[in-house]
């Protein structure tokens, strides 16, 4: 064949003049990157993590959410930014009376809706109402049990006037709330989204009142009152809000917008901050601690976060349903270990359940790590049910990098440790959540994030037949103690009773406490007024960005 | 040619309903459901979720209401976002995966078709071997290797390119690029194969008894034939390419249709599934109707069996 | 040019494939991949999930010859092991396509009309479904063990086999020597098995080195969506998968896994192309 | 005008398997306006050296090793790619054996035609295109004025080279290379295609090289003969010469060992009787054959009414229009009839291959079942086919023995298996091979010896009735010779009954002792074998015996 050699060249080199135009012209449009110009325009980059499924505050239920409801939406109290201790948010003020079971509550005059309508408290009335019907299906609706009646109202078949629920307006900016019992944390709580008001007209021409899925949460629509409002949303790639001049502390807002971005991939998220795409992170991989500490020393936070790593035993089945085989598993946990050379990002070992120091709780260490009395532990309940081994035990957990990587750890020490050889069960996220709620698993991966700063966040799930209990344990004198805990009033007796469910839990060992949680993020050094805090509640009103200080 | 028009499109009614039925009764049969999370939602709510879409029912009412849904058009709102419409969804995504999947289609086809022609051409030299190695390499490396590394040498180091994103045009040059090099080596190989095929075909030689030179030969007499097979690979593959990628979007931070395709599987999304499914197989089918058109085009014989 | 020995059609293929240096190198390197996945898991002195918390992500060293990863492990246990699970779940995958392809195809092809036009159509149908969305609800359905996954991956790749198939069948129905085998009074299921599918095994064989790598992918892709194999366990997919992720800071964990896996798949391509040479019939001699 | 001359031309093929020498040092002249034909078997290197002339062999394998093509003064072997360009299609043209393959099936016949000049840039391109309109004209392809964008598929065989033929000869050149250009058609296209070739040649002045196998065509066409043999040239001279006088033996025997229509033969005389015996042998070994002992018997096979219809796309066509047709036992009934006639379907028909619309079959006085079942072996075992294509007809991946055993184990016949052995062995000794051969595959053969392996497979169940369907068309006249021998006595010692179908009258009428004419699915003239050739009833058969090339019809020379 005597081709000649000039016969492909010219498609070869249209080719190439292509790429080459187009990097030209891309190059010559190349911007100044986000975080570049961000100081300028006051304008915060922020990484979601996920694409809130809702962004109507009585059906969310997500952390993304909550980043931006609490930038749309703002409920009686606001929170100090560095404590989140209440502050004086649509309430001006407050008085507590009939021993901390009635709150009554000063609206400010000048709160209004970003449409510019007043803000009253019957617009409260209204919101309460709606998430409390139970027709509209509100995840959270429990959220307001604390109300007196709220809960009978929401079992549904009484009308609102019937229900008496514990919430009237004396007038326009009077409202006061009577509670079923004393609640310490009552005014915490209310910075939950699940207490924060909508929009009535607006909720009423969407016909949202009590239907899932009207189009009043989408930019142009949504009427909010909190010190941004939502201007443009694109499902998967960008939520932008922009300050709302008709907040009544638009003064205090420094930022002019924030655009979050629902980064879901780890790795991606971190090329984002890297490329000045973001100013902060929502998350950081375990895997790369030591690169990016090394790298961005400045710029990558471990921040305390609320909420305890553990695995629920199914005590409803063997071998698990005896205490001697889960409190073997947990004497074998070397946890400090796994903390230090697994995780990696400041974390602390878990001893107890609940998070020391939540509210001002510190429950005395119970879960410990002693090799030899598990092993003897183990022996005894074999040679009792005369067994050579354990049966094939399977740790179930959902698919996830961070999750598989403990669970790896785990396998490894069980196995050097205590002789077991687990097999690991990895699922897809809908499958983990059918089989543990159907009970079908052994040792299940689990992880809790408090909703409030009180440790009754935690230790309410382990009362018999809760909804989130799922381990199949039952225990009187857990319940007993739990139940003192959230009549009493004072503080000591509080910490007494969850001191007592805490001890219970330690003997008893339905979980396996692992580790408290850090919220590991790369924060870029020109995001000034944010702190960490324990919720990983940052109000935006106080965040401004200023030039890097060059020492 | 409009009767060929006719009855394939007459062909995917039942196509389609098939699809339809396959789909719905398999994302039923999976395991969990829409409204399961972590934080168990307390039953009496989830059965008024469901109650609200419409779950409750008999599955097989479901079905016949979904069918009839259909064939109003409406395939409902999507289980997950459920303020927002499934053709909803898909009309915002589906532009911007059209534009990531016609850009990498023509990087596949200017670097696929010229290489796997060159290689023809000289088959057994190094002008063969270089482009089918790279070929093969772009077939072995995942996209999720080729998308990084192209953003560590592009991006990290050189600065040239934004790393993720779809704001402007250069954004967009990382993602098609790593998406149609991989499509660019399988063209290439296609090429290469038709292309031999075909420069042994007797005309051929007809054709240089004439005193037709090579560049006449390759691009009046045998690119038509050579590069048959290949269209027939365009049309899915082009389907495959503007019906997004999950592991591109993903890693490039892009809000295109492949990410529904794999979320909504995991989400237990209903109706999203089946959106997403239909869509597809509505653009398999059409853009096979495109392949058979141009291949009429191409091809005289064809043009006369339809 | 009679040659002295009778050979079969086979070892005449062999004969040309030993002449095809690519292809013998790819065989070379298939086999050595192939040993070393099945014996390096015992050559190494660390377990594949052996952890050794204090020496994580360590570099190439004369202990560790591959590395570490994040928790220690020795990649050298990793990646043969790996290779264990990928190579045996893209034989398993392509095995059971081939068979439900080959005889899904065969039975089209040779019986052709309308029956022939319905099964063809059902396979039409399925072209047209995202793949991925059936994998994943595979998936979840089959969750729980790998292998029964990829008998149903193996399940949902068959279509080309049976496409390919099926027209050589229809080629090969037309061929005098099954119309000889007809008049001679021989049984469809003879005609089948003994006359049409040994003469189907070249395009077969050809089909199925190239399926292997594409499940491999698909392996890796699955990796990828968090859907590999069960940790600790390893596969390619899920280690170049996550090598991928730290190529920056540790380099060897994509270097390592991924050469293996490229050289594979290279070989894999090379090795079915050299076959299309070797069982080409216009390539035989006369 | 310009001659062309080969000298000492040396052309190698480099296999794996080793060195081929395909042309072994040849010299061949053309003078301006002569017509050479260049003959000779398949693998006698009369293509090879006619497309090394052009210098379109595949390079690799083929490599010129010595010699010299002058043209004009010029060694085309030393030229360039491009001065090969300016010379091919200009000044030397060609035209290749098989018209289907050889047009671009994507391109307009009018186009193609009209491409030498504009490749030559002999002229503008709509100038260019009326020229070849024109030209196709007078090549006698009218439709062109029709449909101007037509394309190949739409044209039959014979218009296709007849359009290949306008094409070569668009631009007038001086020398046209013509590689077997008439071998895939049928015999009446093929006279006319001849005929316009030689026409508009001399009506040129072009000087044509006509390479064919079939001696016969060439001396109707050519003014001097060459033939080669292995690579080499045997014999060359003017054309009446060669056929009355020919030196070689091998010229001699390619002469005789074809059936001839005018005379009838017992046995056909075969290469190896004239080189092996290496004497003078008789020009016509031949016997008027006695009338056939066994003819007169009762009817073997009946056929009443048969109608085998198939579906295309454009609708249903009847391919067997109500044939009737009887063949007595022991006796060889020819099927002649062009391609498309419809003579292989009823072949497969009468074995209930294909299912039959409506007729009936009788064999042995027993009605064959309706539709064609497989499992229904009771007839199948006495009826068997031998096909055209002995490549083709053998399953590669069998051994001779697991062909040959295999229709005897599902039949239940001979016993055991060491008896099936030597039945085996025995049947391959009958056609002419032996029990070394049990263990090969089919491509380690010859087309011949295999062609004798489907012989010895089809007799496997000791049949009486054997389909032959074109089952030597596809050989050279040497090997086609010894087959017809060996037919010819199987017959005579087993007391077969052949159906034989064939394109090619001669052939048949050595074979048949009763000949049926075939034309678009009906047999139009029925008769003894001397009889149709001699009194034809039709215009038909007239036409068919007419285009056969004279040389071919007698045994004499008389072009």
């Amino acid at each position: 064949m005597e081709a000649n050699k000039q016969s492909a060249l010219p498609a070869i080199s249209i080719f190439w003049i292509i790429l080459f135009g187009w990097t030209w012209l891309a190059l010559g449009c190349s911007k100044p990157s986000n975080v570049e110009t961000a100081i300028d325009e006051q304008v915060l980059h922020f990484g979601l993590g996920a694409e809130p499924q809702h962004l109507d505050p009585h059906l969310a239920t997500s952390v993304a959410a909550h980043n931006i409801l609490s930038a749309l939406l703002e409920g009686l109290v606001s929170e100090d930014p560095k404590t989140l201790k209440p502050l004086p948010g649509v309430a001006q003020k407050w008085e507590i009376s009939d021993q901390g079971r009635q709150y009554k509550f000063s609206l400010r005059k000048n709160a209004r809706w970003s449409n510019g309508d007043p803000l009253t408290a019957h617009d409260f009335i209204y919101s309460f109402r709606r998430i409390l019907n139970p027709n509209l299906g509100a995840p959270y609706a429990s959220m307001l049990y604390a109300l007196k009646n709220a809960e009978s109202f929401h079992q549904g078949g009484k009308s609102w006037q019937e229900a008496g629920v514990g919430v009237v307006a004396l007038d326009e900016h009077t409202l006061v709330l009577t509670l079923k019992n004393p609640i310490p944390y009552f005014l915490e709580l209310l910075n939950h989204y699940a207490w924060f008001p909508v929009h009535q007209p607006t909720i009423e021409s969407f016909g949202a009142y009590e239907k899932i899925g009207t189009a009043w949460t989408k930019p142009g629509h949504f009427v909010g009152n909190g010190p941004f409002s939502l201007t443009s949303h694109q499902i998967n790639s960008v939520i932008e809000v922009t300050k709302n001049q008709s907040y009544w502390d638009a003064e205090t807002v420094r930022l002019q917008g924030i655009r979050f971005y629902p980064i879901e991939a780890v790795y991606t998220e971190e090329r984002a901050y890297r490329s000045g795409f973001l100013h902060l992170t929502q998350s950081v991989s375990a895997d790369r601690i030591d690169f990016l500490k090394e790298k961005y020393p400045d710029e990558l936070h471990f921040e305390p976060y609320l909420g305890t790593y553990f695995y629920r035993f199914n005590v409803r089945a063997a071998p698990f349903d005896d205490v001697r085989v889960r409190q073997a598993f947990s004497l074998s946990i070397d946890r400090q270990r796994l903390v230090d050379k697994v995780l990696r990002g400041g974390q602390s070992p878990a001893t107890t359940f609940t998070p020391p120091g939540t509210g001002g709780f510190f429950p005395a260490p119970g879960f410990a790590y002693d090799r030899a009395k598990a092993r003897e532990l183990l022996d005894s309940y074999l040679r009792e049910k005369g067994l050579d081994s354990l049966p094939q035990i399977e740790l179930t957990y959902n698919t996830s990098e961070g999750h598989k990587k403990v669970a790896e750890a785990l396998h490894a020490m069980w196995k050097e440790n205590l002789g077991v050889e687990i097999r690991l069960l990895n699922m897809e996220w809908k499958v983990f959540l059918s089989t543990i709620s159907g009970g079908d698993f052994s040792l299940a991966r689990a992880g809790w994030i408090g909703d409030y700063v009180d440790p009754h966040t935690f230790l309410q799930m382990w009362r018999s037949g809760d909804g989130l209990n799922m381990t199949g344990w039952e225990n009187q004198s857990y319940d007993q103690a739990l139940r003192l805990a959230e009549t009493s009033t004072g503080t000591a007796k509080r910490w007494e009773s969850f001191q007592r469910c805490e001890t219970i839990l330690a003997e008893e060992a339905p979980i396996l406490p692992l580790y408290f949680y850090v919220h590991l993020t790369l924060r870029h050094p020109s995001v000034r007024g944010w702190s960490p805090t324990l919720l990983d509640h940052h109000p935006y009103k106080y965040v401004y960005l200023a030039k890097e200080a060059h020492p | 040619m409009s009767r060929l028009i006719f009855s394939r499109l007459l062909q995917a009614i039942p196509t389609l309903w098939v699809i339809a039925t396959l789909t719905f009764f398999m994302t039923r049969f999976a395991p969990g459901g829409p409204f399961d999370s972590e934080k168990a939602i307390p039953e009496e709510i989830k059965i008024k979720l469901e109650a609200h879409f419409g779950l409750d029912r008999p599955l097989f009412e479901q079905y016949i209401l979904y069918i009839q849904n259909l064939l109003r058009g409406d395939l409902g709102p999507s289980f997950k976002y459920p303020e927002w419409e499934v053709s909803e969804l898909i009309a915002t995504a589906f532009p911007v995966s059209l534009t990531l999947g016609v850009l990498s289609f023509i990087i596949a086809l200017l670097i696929g078709i010229p290489g796997g022609m060159i290689a023809a051409l000289r088959r057994n030299t190094w002008m063969d071997y270089l482009p089918m190695g790279l070929s093969m390499a772009g077939i072995c490396l995942p996209t999720f290797v080729l998308g990084p590394l192209l953003i560590f040498v592009f991006s990290t180091q050189l600065a040239l390119f934004p790393p993720l994103g779809w704001y402007g045009a250069s954004d967009w040059v990382l993602p098609s690029l790593t998406l149609g090099l991989f499509y660019a080596a399988y063209i290439a190989r296609l090429t290469r194969a038709g292309m031999l095929e075909t420069l042994q075909q007797d005309y051929i030689r007809t054709a240089r008894a004439k005193g037709a030179s090579s560049w006449r030969i390759l691009t009046k007499h045998a690119a038509r034939g050579g590069l048959l097979p290949v269209v027939t690979f365009l049309g899915p593959a082009f389907a495959g390419l503007i019906s997004g990628s999950f592991v591109i979007e993903s890693i490039f931070f892009i809000p295109g249709l492949g990410k529904f395709f794999v979320t909504a599987a995991f989400n237990r999304d209903y109706t999203m599934v089946l959106g997403t499914v239909l869509f597809y197989a509505i653009l398999i089918i059409c853009l096979n109707l495109v392949v058979d058109l141009i291949q009429a085009l191409l091809d005289p014989k064809a043009r006369q069996a339809k | 040019m009679k040659p002295e020995k009778s050979s079969s059609l086979g070892k005449d293929a062999w004969l040309r494939l030993r002449a095809n240096r690519m292809a013998m190198v790819s065989l070379f390197i298939l086999v050595a991949v192939g040993l070393l996945s099945l014996l390096g898991p015992m050559l190494s002195s660390h377990a594949y999930d052996e952890q050794n918390l204090d020496r994580i992500f360590e570099n190439p060293n004369s202990t560790y010859l591959f590395g570490t990863d994040n928790l220690g492990r020795d990649l050298f246990a990793r990646t043969t092991y790996g290779g264990r699970i990928s190579l045996s779940v893209g034989l398993l995958a392509t095995f059971v396509s081939l068979i439900i392809g080959v005889t899904y195809g065969m039975i089209s092809g040779y019986a052709g009309g309308r029956v022939d036009a319905w099964m063809m159509r059902m396979v039409d149908v399925l072209y047209a479904l995202p793949f991925i969305i059936f994998v994943i609800l595979l998936m979840v359905m089959f969750g729980r063990n790998f292998l029964l996954l990829f008998l149903a991956i193996g399940a949902v790749e068959w279509l080309t086999m049976a496409r390919i198939t099926r027209a050589q069948t229809l080629n090969l129905k037309k061929a005098e020597f099954v119309e000889a085998a007809r008049a001679l009074g021989f049984s469809h299921t003879r005609i089948l098995f003994r006359h049409l599918l040994p003469n189907l095994i070249g395009p077969i064989i050809i089909y199925a080195t190239l399926t292997v790598p594409a499940v491999m992918l698909l392996e890796a892709v699955l990796s990828f969506l968090g859907l590999g194999v069960q940790a600790p366990m390893s596969s390619w997919g899920s280690l170049i998968k996550e090598g991928a992720e730290k190529m920056d800071a540790a380099p060897w964990l994509l270097l390592f896994p991924g050469s293996f896996f490229c050289l594979t798949l290279f070989s894999l391509n090379f090795l079915g192309d050299g076959l299309r040479d070797a069982l080409d019939p216009k390539s035989s001699k006369d | 005008m310009s001659k062309l001359h080969i000298k000492d031309l040396e052309v190698n093929f480099h296999t794996r398997e080793g060195i081929v020498r395909a042309v072994d040092g040849i010299n061949l002249s053309i003078n301006p306006g002569e017509i050479v034909g260049l003959v000779g078997e398949s693998g006698s290197g009369k293509s090879v050296t006619c497309n090394s002339i052009l210098q379109l062999l595949p390079a690799p394998p083929a490599r010129i090793e010595s010699g010299t093509i002058e043209w004009s003064g010029k060694d085309l072997l030393l030229q360039g790619g491009s001065e090969m360009q300016g010379i091919r299609g200009k000044e030397i043209s060609m035209i290749f054996q098989d018209p289907m393959s050889c047009l671009n099936p994507y391109i307009p016949i009018l186009d193609q035609v009209a491409e030498p000049l504009i490749i030559h840039r002999l002229c503008h391109p709509l100038k260019a295109m009326e020229d070849a309109r024109e030209m196709l004209e007078k090549v006698g392809v009218l439709r062109i004025a029709e449909c101007p964008r037509a394309y190949p598929h739409e044209f039959s065989g014979g218009m296709r080279q007849r359009a290949m033929i306008a094409m070569a000869l668009i631009t007038k050149p001086s020398l046209l290379l013509a590689d077997e250009p008439t071998t895939a058609l049928d015999v009446t296209v093929q006279a006319k295609v001849l005929s316009i070739l030689k026409d508009l040649c001399g009506s040129l002045g072009t000087s044509v090289l006509f390479v064919s196998h079939d001696l016969g065509l060439v001396a109707e066409l050519a003014d001097r003969v060459v033939v080669m043999y292995r690579g080499k040239v045997v014999e060359q001279n003017d054309t009446r010469t060669l056929f009355t006088h020919p030196a070689h033996p091998y010229v001699k025997a390619l002469i005789a060992c074809r059936p001839t229509l005018d005379i009838s033969q017992d046995r056909l005389p075969t290469v190896e009787d004239f080189i092996d015996s290496k004497e003078e042998a008789p020009l016509n070994p031949t016997t008027i054959s006695a009338p056939n002992p066994l003819s007169g018997q009762e009817a073997l096979l009946e056929a009443r009414d048969l109608i085998v219809e198939f579906k295309t796309d454009e609708g249903t066509v009847r391919a067997v229009d109500q044939v009737s047709l009887s063949i007595r036992r022991g006796t060889t009934h020819g099927l002649v009839g062009e391609s498309g006639s419809g003579k292989t379907t009823l072949g497969r028909s009468l074995l209930n291959l294909i299912e039959r619309n409506s007729g009936e079959i009788w064999l042995h006085g027993k009605r064959l079942p309706a539709s064609g079942q497989n499992n229904d072996s009771g007839f199948r075992k006495s009826m068997q086919i031998i096909f055209q294509d002995p490549y083709a007809s053998l399953n590669p991946r069998l051994t001779i023995e697991e062909t040959l055993l295999e229709p005897m184990a599902v039949h239940r016949l001979g016993g055991s298996k060491t008896e099936r052995v030597d039945r085996v062995v025995a049947l391959l000794k009958e056609v002419g091979l032996g029990a070394e051969h049990l263990a090969r595959y089919p491509h380690e053969f010859s087309g011949g010896q295999r062609q004798r392996i489907c012989v010895a497979r089809a007799l496997t169940t000791e049949p009486d009735f054997i389909v032959c369907d074109e089952c030597v068309s596809a050989m050279d006249v040497s090997v086609q010779a010894q087959v017809l021998n060996l037919l010819k006595s199987l017959q005579a010692n087993r007391g077969l009954t052949y159906l034989f179908i064939s394109h090619d009258l001669g052939v048949v009428k050595f074979m048949s002792d009763e000949i049926s004419v075939m034309q678009a699915g009906r047999i139009v003239e029925n008769g003894s074998a001397n009889h149709i050739y001699n009194e034809p009833q039709t215009a038909y058969t007239r036409q068919l015996i007419d285009s056969i090339p004279a040389a071919n019809r007698t045994s004499g020379f008389k072009g």
